[in-house]
This record gives structure tokens, C-alpha cells and sequence, in this order.
């Protein structure tokens, strides 16, 4: 028997149908993993689960009985955690704390019993194969993947019958997801039902029993694992068969537009050398932690320069701020969109205008006519799914959200392109989109820096990768010499 | 037309809106004289001061700042302008210089938020007490007279209205457009919506904060002078108080105070409440603690009128 | 005779004169509220109706609410002129309301000044009140007797550059530099009219300077400070000085805490002046003179008993 | 020790701290009577009831929240208390009267805002109006004559020490474990952290704001009721105007407008170091004028003297 079994489930927003009656059940100990373009109404499909939409149609029963889930609590109380695709730690609480969070436990004169919040934090640290996180740390001074990992142990440690998760992976280690899948096995042969979205379709193929695909609101396949290759998932996702594949650009590269020399921002970096011509799209790759991110603020003025020098089209740059460097030429699309990138309340236009304006009007004005006119050019160009330039940018999915930002950056005309993380959370078809537009965007002349962990990725789109450990740049490797077995070798340098 | 009706009830300053409507109707029925275009006028005269001093605090409290120092400038900057114009026997001089101490003031908070790193709150209480002080200093706490175009600006009218209520209108309209239409407003919406975001977008953070600052100090002292005008006198101790006025006339009209949100009519509407209000006391003679207890309740229905039919779990 | 005198009201001073033709007079009566000072104000205006009501004058009170400034004053007048008064009696307190005045003077509605107005000239008809510095003085001299021309005084005042708050303290102060130059001042130190500023500050005052013995407080909260010399087992070693005969302050200076306390006569100041007011016009009876001084009462332990 | 020595300095509270000693350093020398014990001692009975006051206010700011009103609920509270010790003759009822008038407050408060959704600035705003109105119709606008235990918490000692200054130390030390070691605590900082997260965690979201305004509300009553009977009398217009102490005194002890982030210790440092500074005035007999200047530039100071060590891009 079926421990969730969803029958008929619709749902729309303001007229906007996003689920057409989807049929949907998971069994005890089974992983289901759930695949589908950017938008597909993945994250809306679970958040009806767990109680946290309320369907317009359809019914959820729970082993067997009809439940109805009036909110989030109502959720949890019958055994269901949905671990949402935008984190949502408490910075400025411990780690044991976030863990206990909402059900403190008490000990003498009803105070926290600290020690004991601290083992049950602990343990369920060690279940999910987080050893290296102090549970008395701050959950603010953790790297992305870390805060993952204690909102996974969060909702572990409840013990739940069904554990939902969205997109857990998309900010972990190779290294962090290996134990975290190991973990998720034993979860699941302990009789937990599973359900793991995922853009990543390796990961989807090796760890799920049962591959659920999402097409525009309607249940498309639902397949064993076995037996199934990506690409009849790519198919049944997309509709199309083939993606983007590296095509090597013709001319030779023109001429030189960024040179960084023996830089450092004097404290995890440290003589940093590295080049890149116009056309061309270098890769920066490297474990998490190793200072990516890092090289590319202090490229774009976010961090200071403290040692050695940096040239932007053969001319020095010593940005005090981001500022001076969009007003040189260069465009950043930082990880984090929510923290970072999105302005959560303004619509879809003044969102992609907001780093050009001078480009939307004269004198310091600015016209929204021509704001939303650019966010439609790009809602084309990138195919983001919206229902128009002034809806709020907090409706569109994750993946859309990513696809603005990229356009936000573009709209600046950028001749140097900054991109950490540039497929984050994007389906698989919108990624093939934006590797054709980065390519594209090459071709026209610009100079691309992508700092990625997928290996396939930089494979697939880079001319060059610079690989990075440990706030060094450990070697550049050049097309020929480029394989995910020699990035990886060299990011683990000095580890 | 469902969609376009829908969308009036969801304006920020709707809830200040019908508050307002609510109480006028109830005033012309309640008191003979209220619709009378005299009166009428003066309840926007008495607006103006705040409601001009209030568009600035509004683009401040947009981009997550708050300036509190408002209510001290304003004293500080009619005195120096009235000092000014005494001394050198130009009224003339009391409006640009009432205008350029106000600026400094707001430059000077500014320039504690973005080059020292304090927090608004502080910077500007701090500099509440120290232009207050400074205020007192100049005067040894004696008003000072004031004639000229401040008190053309403060008192005279133009063709029946008000002048004061002319300027603060066209102020209003200014900042509709600078708030909606220009690359600065833009920015300053978007620094309160999400700093970080903004900063790697290219907005240059600092330049941005510091120009709002200044802007809200300018107001103040441009209307620290227009209520010295309307006084015709320059009093150590104007504005005593005013912050809060201004405050809550910002959020009133629907102003966000955690930052990215706001209304410029709002702000008027708000500013106008307030002053109906007190208008209101007058006309119809409520006692002082009545009055007291009247005005907490109606800023409260302002802005809870409409919360009833909002989404409950919507804001957390 | 046309001008038939009928009795002066009861704490007034001033009669009504006849009213043969039954002239409705309205009389707009401008005042605040936030403290006792203001009851016998008010008092004093409901008194002059229920003394007018039946010669044809009504007196309104209308109340400027509980925040002193001067554009409470200019919206008041200004709401008065809408609601068409004949004339009206404002206590104007502060600077900036001469214009207002003039305004309404000029538009044919008279105005009577009472309590405090400020140094600049207006055009009402006259000002009934203590002459705050004058008052000051009146301290000033009591306290230069009542210390022997020798010892300590603290010096507290309500708002720094309020014009009544800075006469009253300049009036007494500038009388006592003259004539008794020994006398060591300490402050000014504002208490914001608060009584618990008034404590604190009276008892660091005597923290640092033991030989405290007397303290001026010339605005709101002087049983604080007359509290904090309780508290300091100080009764007798150190005076408090202030005005107003409000219960709080009559109840210290029966205690021997306070030792002097001028009184403004606040409801004879309503009184006369709603009366004249109406007098000027019924029968056009100008004002004796163009400012009337009240002259305090000077209040002491012995008055209290 | 590196860390631990980084550790000290970056207390959120260390700036008000330097501050504090700085000034108290100063006084020492420059006035022999500051360090008496007795001076010391009313410094600590001077900063007692706005100490004790920001306690609340500090649990109602780190929930995102804020509390204007707590001045005229000092007022209402003391009022009311006074008003029923004196009609019933039983002194003591002062005291819990004016605690529950106050909790009354706090809870009206808090229900604006759980209930109404209203923002906590406006209805705070409101109630600050309407507890002072409702203070003056009370008592007609006559201070209410008081005695009896409220008078010995206000102006009594124990063993030389100001009973008002225990009672605030008392509290501190409860709230410093209500703070840090409660789950209402963890809460009561989680809200102000991510309210959204905190939802989702479970967290009864509006319980803990009821709770945390309902503590605000009564902390003032309870300071409001101790304030009067420091003066042996309850005044309908105690405590105006405090709210700006109180709000300042958290913030300079390095509470976080933003929520989420603040220090008891650091509440008390604050309150100290306003007390201080009006100590130090009359102390040093400083003139008239320079002390309003001088509050301003140490308040500013205060907070900051650490930032220009910060990074400057840290918070943006
Ligand atoms: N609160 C909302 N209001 C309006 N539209 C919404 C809202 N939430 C989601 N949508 C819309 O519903 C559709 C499905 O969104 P959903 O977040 O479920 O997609 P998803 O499959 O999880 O995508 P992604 O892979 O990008 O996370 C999208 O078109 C989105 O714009
Ligand atoms: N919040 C933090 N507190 C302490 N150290 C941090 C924090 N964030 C990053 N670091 C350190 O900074 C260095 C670079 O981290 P970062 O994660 O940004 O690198 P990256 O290569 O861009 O990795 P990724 O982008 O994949 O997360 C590492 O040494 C990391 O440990
Ligand atoms: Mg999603
Ligand atoms: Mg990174």
C-alpha cells in the first residue's frame, strides 16, 4: 500500500493553471525521484504534499486514509518533512539550535537542556554523514552546501515518514553528496518514503527506485530507474531528443580582455594568475571552498585587491566597488540568487533593468516601456517561463529566476561576464538554453568566466578551465588536455 | 474591470485613503465650517511643512534607513537662515542658506552611515541632540526674527492658496517622478528591497545612501524655514518633536519600514491625516485628552481598516 | 444709563457691561492642556460663560490639545476665524504667533493675549499675564533675601530656549549676579518639565556640591526636585523654588521642602480677559491698557498652613 | 589567544562598553565625587527604570517588532495604580494594578499586531496616544498623590543600595536566561532572524509576539509604577517622550533594528551610559547648551567608536 497517494491534484495561480491533475504516490521505503523542466510545478506539487498549498482539486491520502493537510504542521504532525529549495536557516542561531529548532528540549526549570540539543544535533549530523559541522557553531558563518546539510539533518531528526527534497544537492560537494546518498539509501531501508528532485540526472539514475517526469503542470513518465537512460528522461522532460554539445569556436581568440597577475585579497587568496581573450569561455573549477567565488568578487571590485594586479582590455583595474567594474564592463551573476540576486519585491523587469538603467532612458530618467520591453526580449532569448514583465519575480520557479538574472547581466552589454554558478537549480533544458546563449554571447566577442562544480558542465562549455584549491590556482588546462579525471585530480591538490 | 477594481483595493495607500474620506465625510456633516474653501485651505497648509519634510524620510525609510534627526534640523536650519539674513540685512539669504545647512546636516548623517558604518537610528538620534544643540548655541535660546520671502513662502498665498501648499504639492509631484521614473529612485528602491543584490548589480551603495540622506536633510531645512516663515520667527526649539510626525506620515501612506516599499501620494495622504485631525479637534472642539485618545485610535484604524480583508500568514 | 455696570464675576476682576440689545457675542477661548497649571485656566472660561450666558456672550473653550507649540497656536486661530468668532482669547505662549494674530486682528476678529506671548509685538489688544521676567525678578529677590546674599543655587529649567523658561530663569538670575555676587550658580540643567529629571538632577547637584542649599526650578516638575531633598534627609538645609500652586506643590511647601511658589493667577487672567473681551465687543470698551500685569502671589510655608 | 582577544572585541556590546569606561575614566578624574559610592550608586538608581523598561523593548526589537508606546503605558500604569491604591486605601494594590494595566497594554499591542496584522510601528503609535489619553481622562490631568511599597521600590534602599537598581539587576539576570537559555527565548530570536523560516520550523509565530509585546507592556507598568513612586506621586503625563530612551538604549547596546540579533548586558550598558551622561553634566557643570551637543556626539561615538575597525563592506 501507497504510504502518500495523491489523486487528481490541480492547482493554479491567479487563472494560471501550474498542475493538471496529477496522479502521484510514493510507498514506504521507496525514492522517487522527480524531474522536470524549470517551472514544471515540481516544488508546487510538494509543497500541496506537505501541507503547505492547499490543492484546488484533488485528494491526498495517507496510508490509506483521506487526510486532509490544512497547513505545514499538519504535515509534519502526520510524519511529513519537505526540505525546501531555498534554504531557510536562522543565521544567528547555533547549529544545534537550528537543528531542535520549534521543539527546544527542555531540562531543569524548563530551561534548554543544551547538552542534550547539542547530541541529538550531533547525531543527527552523523546520520546524514556530516562529521566536519560543530553543532555550536553559528548556522550564519556556514558555506551554502553546510546549511544544506543541517536542514537536511533538521528534518532527519524528526523522524519522518516521508521525506520530501528539493533540490538537496545542488550546492554539495561530490565528495558531501557521496555520504549524503549513503545515507539516503539506509533512510530509505529503514522504510522511509523518499522524494528527491533533482536537475542532475545522474544523480536521479543512480539513487531512485522511480523516475517521476513533469511536464508544463502534467505527469509526462513515470518509470523504474532501471532501465531507463538520460536520454528518454532528456526526452520526456523536454520533448526534445538532442541538447547542446561543445562546438569549438572557429576564429581564434581575439584579443586579451582580462589579465590577473599574482593577485590576492590577502587572506584565502593568494597569487592568483590567470588570462582570458575575447571569445572565449574559461572555466573555474575546483571543490567547494576553494575560493571560486572568491576570485571572481575580487575580479568584479566585491573584494578588495590587496596584492598583485589586474587588468581589464589592457588597462589596470583597482575597483573600489562592483560599481566601477559595471561601469568597465563587466557583469556578474553571483551564486545565491536569493540572497544576492533576486530583489524580491519589485516585478520581472525592474529586476533585469536594474544594473543598466542609464540604457532604459536619458538625462537619469527611465522608462518602464522600455524596462518591459527588455524583459520580454529575454523571456524570449532565455525562454523564461512568466506570464508577463510586471508579474512579481517571487512567482516565477527557481530555474526562471536564475534565467532573469542572466539576463539582468546581459542587459548590460557586459564585455567580461562573471558566471558562479550560472545552471543552479536550472532544468536541464533551460541549462542547454544557456549554454547556447554563453556560446553565443562568446561568438559576439565577449569574455566568459564560469565557475562551476559540474565537471560536465565545464566540459561541455569551456575552452579553457582554470582549477582552483584551496585559494590557489592549481593549473590551466586547455581543451586537449581537459577531463573530468585530471580536474579532478588537481582540485583535490594539497588536500 | 474585475482585475482594474481589484487593483485599486491593493494600492499601498488605500487603506490611508478611505481613512481620510471617512473622516472628511463625517467632518461635513459634523461642523458647518469644514467644507468651507478657507478651511479646506488651511488644513492643507498645515500639511505642507510635514508632508514636504515627510517626502524626504519617505525615499530615506525606502532605502532602510530612518532619519530621526529631521525635527532638530529643522529648528537648526531656520535659525541659521534667519541669523543669516539678520546679520547681513538680505532676507533673501534665509531660504538658500536655511537649504544648504539642512543639506550639510543630512550630508553629515550620510556620511556616518556609509563612511563610519553607524546605524541611522544612532547617527540621526546623535545628530538630533547635536543640531538641536547647536541650534540653542547660535541663539543663546532666543528666537530670532524672520521677514522676506520666508515668510512669503510660510504664510503668503496665491490667489487664495496657500503657498506652502502650492510648493509642497509640487514637491509631490517631483518626487512622484523621482521615486517612479528616474535611474536614482529606481536604485533607491532596490537598495531596500535587497542591498546585497543591488551592490553586485553595480549600484554604487554608498552614493546612492548618501544622496537620500542629503535630500531628506534639505527638506527639512527647506521646511524648517517655511514654518519659521509662517511664524515669522526662527525659534531654537522648532520642530521639537517633528520626527515623529513625519514618521508616521511616511508609514501611514504605506511606507514599508523595512525598506523597498513605499507610495508618494501616500505620503501626502498621511501627511494631510494628520493635519485633518488636528483640523478636526479644532472645528469640533474636542477636549484636549479626547483628543489625545481620538488620535491614537483613528492612526490606528488608518491602517488597520484594511488589514482585515488581507491574507493572514502573508507578511511573516 | 446705556452702560449699566452688573457685578464683577467671582475671582474676577473685570464686570460685563449692559448688553441692552441683546448683541449675540461668540467668544473663541484658545488653550492647551497638559498639565494642573491649565485646570483654573479652563476654569476661569467656563466660569466667564455660565457669567456671560445670560448678557448674551458664550464663551467656547477650545482645546489646542496637550503638545505646547507654536503651530498648535496657528492652526487654532486659524480653525477660530473659520468657525467665524467674533473675537477670541489665546494663550499665545510663543514667538512665531504674532503674524496669525495680526491676521486675524486685521480681519476684524480682536484677540486678547493671556499668560505668556512672545517678545514679538502683535496687534491683540492687549496681554494680560505676569511678565515672565519680571517674575523672575520678583524670584530673584526672594531668594537673594531667603539665602543672605550667600550659598549655593541649582538652577533647573524646563526646555532649553523657551522664551518664558529662559526669562523666568534670566529675570532671577540677572537680578542675583547684580546684587549678590556671592551667590554660586550651578547650571542651568534642563529637566525637559519632567519631575523625575528634576530628582535626578537635584541629587547629583548635592553629590557634588554639599553646600547645595537652594534650587530653582522655573518650569514643569519642582516637587521632584522637592521629593529628592526629602529623600536626602535635607528638609530645611536645602529650599525649592518654583511656580504654580498645584496640590503637588502646596503639599512640599507645607512640608518645609518648598519654600517659595509663585502663583500666575491663572483663572482670574481667563476670567478678565473673556470679559473684556466681550465688553470690546458689546460696547466697544477698549482694555484699560495695552498689557495688564497679573503680579504674583508669592506662596511661602507660612501661607501653607 | 588570538581568538579569544578577537572574541572580546567583537561582542556586539563591547562598543558601548569602550564607551562607558571611557567616559567613567574621565569623569574620575575630572570630578572627585564621581567615584563616591554614593554618586555611583544613583548613577545606578538614575538608569533603573529605563533599564529595566529596555529589557522589554529589547525582546519586542530582536523579534522584529518595536514598542513606541511603553512611555504612556509608564504613564497610564502608574496612574491607574495610584488611582486604585488611593480609592481602595490599600497601598499596596499599586503595584500589581499598574503591572497588569500595563500587561494590558502590551497584550493590546501585541493583538494589533497578531491579530490585525497592523505593523507594529503604527499600532504601537497608536496606543501611544490612546494609553496617554485614557492617563489624562483618568485623573483630569491632576497628578495622583502615592505611597506606601510602590514608594519604597521608587526611592527606598537596602544597605545603602537603591531598591529600583537591584530590581534592575534582578530583571537583567532574568531576561540574560530568559534570553539565551528559554526556548521562548531561542524564539523570540529566531523570529527576528526569518520569520518565514521560523514558520515553517513550527514556531507559533504570533504566541511569542503576544508573548513578547505582553512582556514589554508590563516591564513599563512595572517601571512606570516604580518611577512614581520615586516621586511619591503618579503624573498622567510620566514618562513622555521615554520611548526614544528606551529605544536607544537597546540599540546603542547593540541590538539590531533588523531583528534577530541583540544583547541583554548591552540593554543595560545603554541605559548606564545615558544615565551616566547626564551624571557627568551635572557633575562637571557643563554649560547649558554643550550638553545637548555632547549627548549627541557620544551617542554617536558610542556606537561608533568599533566601526572604524569594521569592514566597511561587511553589511551591506
Ligand atoms: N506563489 C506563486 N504565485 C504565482 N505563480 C506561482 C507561485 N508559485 C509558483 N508559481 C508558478 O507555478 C509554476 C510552477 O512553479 P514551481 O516552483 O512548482 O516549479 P518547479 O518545477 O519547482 O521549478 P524549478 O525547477 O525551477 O524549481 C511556475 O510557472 C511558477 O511561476
Ligand atoms: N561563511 C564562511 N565562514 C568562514 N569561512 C568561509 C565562509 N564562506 C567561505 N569560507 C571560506 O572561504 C573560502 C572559499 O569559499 P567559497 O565556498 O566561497 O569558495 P568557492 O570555491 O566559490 O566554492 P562554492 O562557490 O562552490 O561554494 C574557503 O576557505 C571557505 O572555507
Ligand atoms: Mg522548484
Ligand atoms: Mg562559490
Amino acid at each position: 500500500m501507497s504510504l502518500l497517494e495523491a489523486r487528481g491534484i490541480e492547482k493554479g495561480f491567479g487563472g494560471n493553471p501550474v498542475l493538471r491533475g496529477i496522479d502521484f504516490s510514493v510507498r514506504a521505503g521507496e525514492i522517487v525521484g522527480l524531474l522536470g523542466e524549470n517551472g514544471a510545478g515540481k516544488s508546487t506539487l510538494m509543497n500541496i504534499l506537505s501541507g503547505n498549498l492547499q490543492p484546488d482539486r484533488g485528494t491526498i491520502a495517507i496510508a490509506g486514509r483521506e487526510a486532509s493537510l490544512g497547513s505545514a504542521a499538519a504535515g509534519q504532525a502526520l510524519g511529513i518533512r519537505f526540505i525546501h529549495q531555498e534554504l531557510s536557516l536562522l543565521p544567528s542561531l547555533t547549529v544545534a539550535e537550528n537543528i531542535s529548532v520549534g521543539r527546544l528540549p527542555r531540562g531543569r526549570l524548563g530551561l534548554v537542556d543544551r547538552g542534550r540539543m547539542r547530541r541529538n544535533a550531533r547525531a543527527a549530523l552523523d546520520t546524514i554523514g556530516a562529521m566536519g559541522i560543530d553543532p555550536k557553531r553559528l548556522a550564519g558563518s556556514l558555506r551554502l552546501g553546510e546549511q544544506q546539510l543541517v536542514e537536511i539533518a533538521r528534518a532527519v531528526s524528526h523522524q519522518p515518514r516521508l521525506l520530501i527534497m528539493d533540490e538537496p544537492t545542488s550546492s554539495l560537494t561530490a565528495h558531501e553528496v557521496d555520504g549524503f546518498f549513503a545515507f539516503v539509501r539506509r533512510l530509505a531501508a529503514q522504510g522511509t518514503a523518499i522524494i528527491f528532485i533533482t536537475h542532475r540526472l545522474e544523480e536521479a539514475l543512480s539513487l531512485c527506485h522511480r523516475l517521476v517526469v513533469l511536464r508544463n503542470g502534467a505527469l509526462v513518465a513515470d518509470r523504474p530507474a532501471e532501465g531507463t537512460d538520460r536520454q528518454t528522461l532528456i526526452a520526456d522532460m523536454t520533448g526534445r531528443a538532442s541538447l547542446f554539445t561543445y562546438q569549438p569556436h572557429a576564429d581564434a581568440p581575439g584579443e586579451r580582455l582580462l589579465e590577473v597577475e599574482a593577485a590576492g585579497d590577502g587572506s584565502d587568496l593568494a597569487g592568483i594568475d590567470l588570462d582570458l581573450r575575447s571569445g572565449e569561455v574559461v572555466g573555474l573549477f575546483g571543490l567547494v571552498g576553494a575560493g571560486r567565488t572568491e576570485l571572481l568578487e575580487l575580479i568584479f571590485g566585491a573584494r578588495r585587491l590587496r596584492t598583485g594586479r589586474i587588468e581589464i582590455g589592457g588597462r589596470p583595474a583597482r575597483f573600489a566597488s562592483p560599481a566601477d567594474a559595471v561601469r568597465r564592463g563587466l557583469a556578474l551573476v553571483p551564486e545565491g540568487r536569493k540572497v544576492q540576486g533576486i530583489l524580491p519585491q519589485h516585478d520581472i523587469a525592474r529586476n533585469v533593468a536594474i544594473a543598466n538603467l542609464g540604457a532604459f532612458g536619458r538625462f537619469g530618467f527611465v522608462s518602464s516601456r522600455r524596462e518591459r520591453a527588455a524583459a520580454d526580449r529575454y523571456r524570449q532569448a532565455l525562454g523564461i517561463r512568466m506570464t508577463g514583465p510586471r508579474q512579481a519575480i517571487t512567482a516565477l520557479s527557481g530555474g526562471n529566476q536564475q534565467k532573469v538574472l542572466i539576463g539582468r547581466a546581459l542587459a548590460t552589454g557586459p564585455r567580461l561576464l562573471l558566471l558562479d554558478e550560472p545552471t543552479h537549480g536550472v532544468d536541464i533544458g533551460a541549462k542547454s538554453d544557456i549554454y547556447e546563449i554563453i556560446r553565443a554571447e562568446a561568438r559576439s566577442g565577449r569574455g566568459i568566466l564560469v565557475a562551476s562544480s559540474e565537471t560536465e558542465e565545464i566540459l561541455t562549455l569551456c575552452d579553457r578551465v582554470a582549477v582552483m584549491s584551496k585559494g590557489r590556482l592549481v593549473d590551466m588546462l586547455d581543451r586537449g588536455s581537459m577531463s573530468e579525471a585530471r580536474m579532478v585530480e588537481l582540485a583535490f591538490t594539497g588536500h | 474591470m474585475r482585475r482594474a477594481h481589484l487593483r485599486f483595493l491593493d494600492v499601498r495607500e488605500a487603506s490611508v485613503a478611505l481613512m481620510l474620506v471617512a473622516v472628511a465625510v463625517y467632518l461635513s456633516f459634523a461642523s458647518d465650517y469644514f467644507l468651507a474653501p478657507r478651511n479646506l485651505l488651511n488644513v492643507g497648509r498645515q500639511a505642507s511643512v510635514v508632508g514636504m519634510v515627510a517626502l524626504g524620510q519617505a525615499l530615506v525609510i525606502i532605502a532602510r534607513g530612518i532619519d530621526l534627526s529631521v525635527g532638530s534640523v529643522i529648528g537648526l536650519s531656520a535659525v541659521a537662515g534667519a541669523i543669516v539674513a539678520r546679520e547681513t540685512g538680505i532676507d533673501g539669504l534665509s531660504l538658500p542658506v536655511a537649504a544648504i545647512v539642512g543639506l550639510a546636516c543630512g550630508l553629515f548623517n550620510g556620511l556616518l552611515y556609509t563612511k563610519l558604518r553607524i546605524n541611522p537610528f544612532i547617527a540621526t538620534l546623535g545628530t538630533l541632540s547635536i543640531a538641536r544643540g547647536i541650534a540653542l548655541l547660535l541663539t543663546g535660546g532666543l528666537p530670532v526674527p524672520l521677514a522676506g520671502p520666508a515668510e512669503f513662502l510660510g504664510a503668503g498665498r496665491l490667489g487664495g492658496i496657500p503657498v506652502s501648499l502650492i510648493i509642497m504639492l509640487v514637491l509631490a509631484a517631483v518626487f512622484v517622478v523621482i521615486a517612479g521614473s528616474t535611474r536614482f529612485g529606481r536604485e533607491v528602491f532596490a537598495i531596500g528591497d535587497n542591498p546585497k543584490a543591488s551592490r553586485l548589480a553595480g549600484i554604487p551603495l554608498d552614493w546612492v545612501r548618501l544622496r537620500v540622506f542629503a535630500i531628506s536633510g534639505m527638506l527639512a531645512g527647506f521646511g524648517g524655514i517655511i514654518l519659521a516663515g509662517n511664524l515669522a520667527s526662527a525659534d531654537p526649539n522648532l520642530g521639537l518633536g517633528y520626527e515623529l510626525d513625519v514618521i508616521a506620515a511616511v508609514i501611514l501612506g504605506g511606507t514599508s519600514l523595512s525598506g523597498g516599499r513605499g507610495s508618494i501620494p501616500g505620503v501626502i495622504l498621511g501627511a494631510v491625516l494628520m493635519a485633518l485631525l488636528n483640523n478636526a479637534f479644532v472645528l469640533l472642539g474636542i477636549s484636549a485628552y479626547w483628543q489625545v485618545v481620538t488620535k491614537g485610535v483613528v492612526i490606528i484604524l488608518a491602517v488597520g481598516l484594511d488589514s482585515i480583508r488581507r491574507d493572514k500568514s502573508a507578511d511573516d | 444709563p446705556a452702560h449699566a455696570q452688573t457685578a464683577a464675576p467671582e475671582g474676577g476682576t473685570v464686570a460685563a457691561v449692559a448688553n441692552p440689545d441683546k448683541k449675540e457675542v461668540r467668544i473663541a477661548f484658545l488653550s492647551f492642556q497638559n498639565n494642573p497649571f491649565w485646570m483654573p485656566v479652563t476654569e476661569g472660561a467656563k466660569a466667564a460663560n455660565d457669567y456671560l450666558k445670560p448678557l448674551g456672550g458664550t464663551v467656547d473653550f477650545v482645546d489646542l490639545g496637550n503638545e505646547l507649540s507654536a503651530e498648535a497656536v496657528v492652526s487654532g486661530i486659524e480653525g477660530a476665524l473659520a468657525k467665524q468668532y467674533d473675537g477670541i482669547v489665546v494663550v499665545p505662549i510663543f514667538d512665531g504667533t504674532a503674524r496669525i494674530i495680526n491676521e486675524a486682528v486685521d480681519s476684524g476678529v480682536p484677540v486678547i493675549s493671556i499668560v505668556a506671548e512672545g517678545a514679538a509685538p502683535s496687534k491683540r489688544v492687549t496681554f494680560i499675564g505676569q511678565n515672565a521676567r519680571a517674575a523672575g525678578e520678583q524670584i530673584g529677590r526672594f531668594l537673594v533675601d531667603k539665602m543672605g546674599g550667600k550659598g549655593t543655587l541649582g538652577v533647573i529649567t524646563g526646555y532649553f530656549g523657551a522664551t518664558q523658561h529662559n526669562e523666568r530663569m534670566n529675570g532671577a538670575l540677572d537680578f542675583i549676579k547684580a546684587n549678590a555676587p556671592d551667590i554660586k550658580i550651578l547650571g542651568p540643567f534642563e529637566n525637559k518639565d519632567k519631575a523625575e529629571s528634576a530628582y535626578s538632577i537635584v541629587q547629583d547637584m548635592q553629590t557634588a556640591n554639599p553646600d547645595l542649599s537652594m534650587v530653582y526650578v522655573t518650569a514643569g516638575g519642582p516637587f521632584g526636585a522637592a521629593k529628592a531633598v526629602k529623600d536626602l534627609g535635607l528638609t530645611g538645609k536645602v529650599g525649592v523654588v518654583g511656580f504654580d500652586h498645584t496640590p503637588e506643590n502646596m503639599g512640599y511647601l507645607k512640608s518645609g521642602e518648598m519654600v517659595g511658589l509663585l502663583d500666575q493667577a491663572p483663572r482670574q487672567q481667563a476670567l478678565d480677559a473673556s470679559v473684556m473681551m466681550f465688553n470690546l465687543l458689546v460696547a466697544d470698551q477698549q482694555p484699560s491698557a495695552a498689557v495688564i500685569p497679573v503680579e504674583g502671589k508669592l506662596l511661602t510655608p507660612a501661607d501653607a498652613k
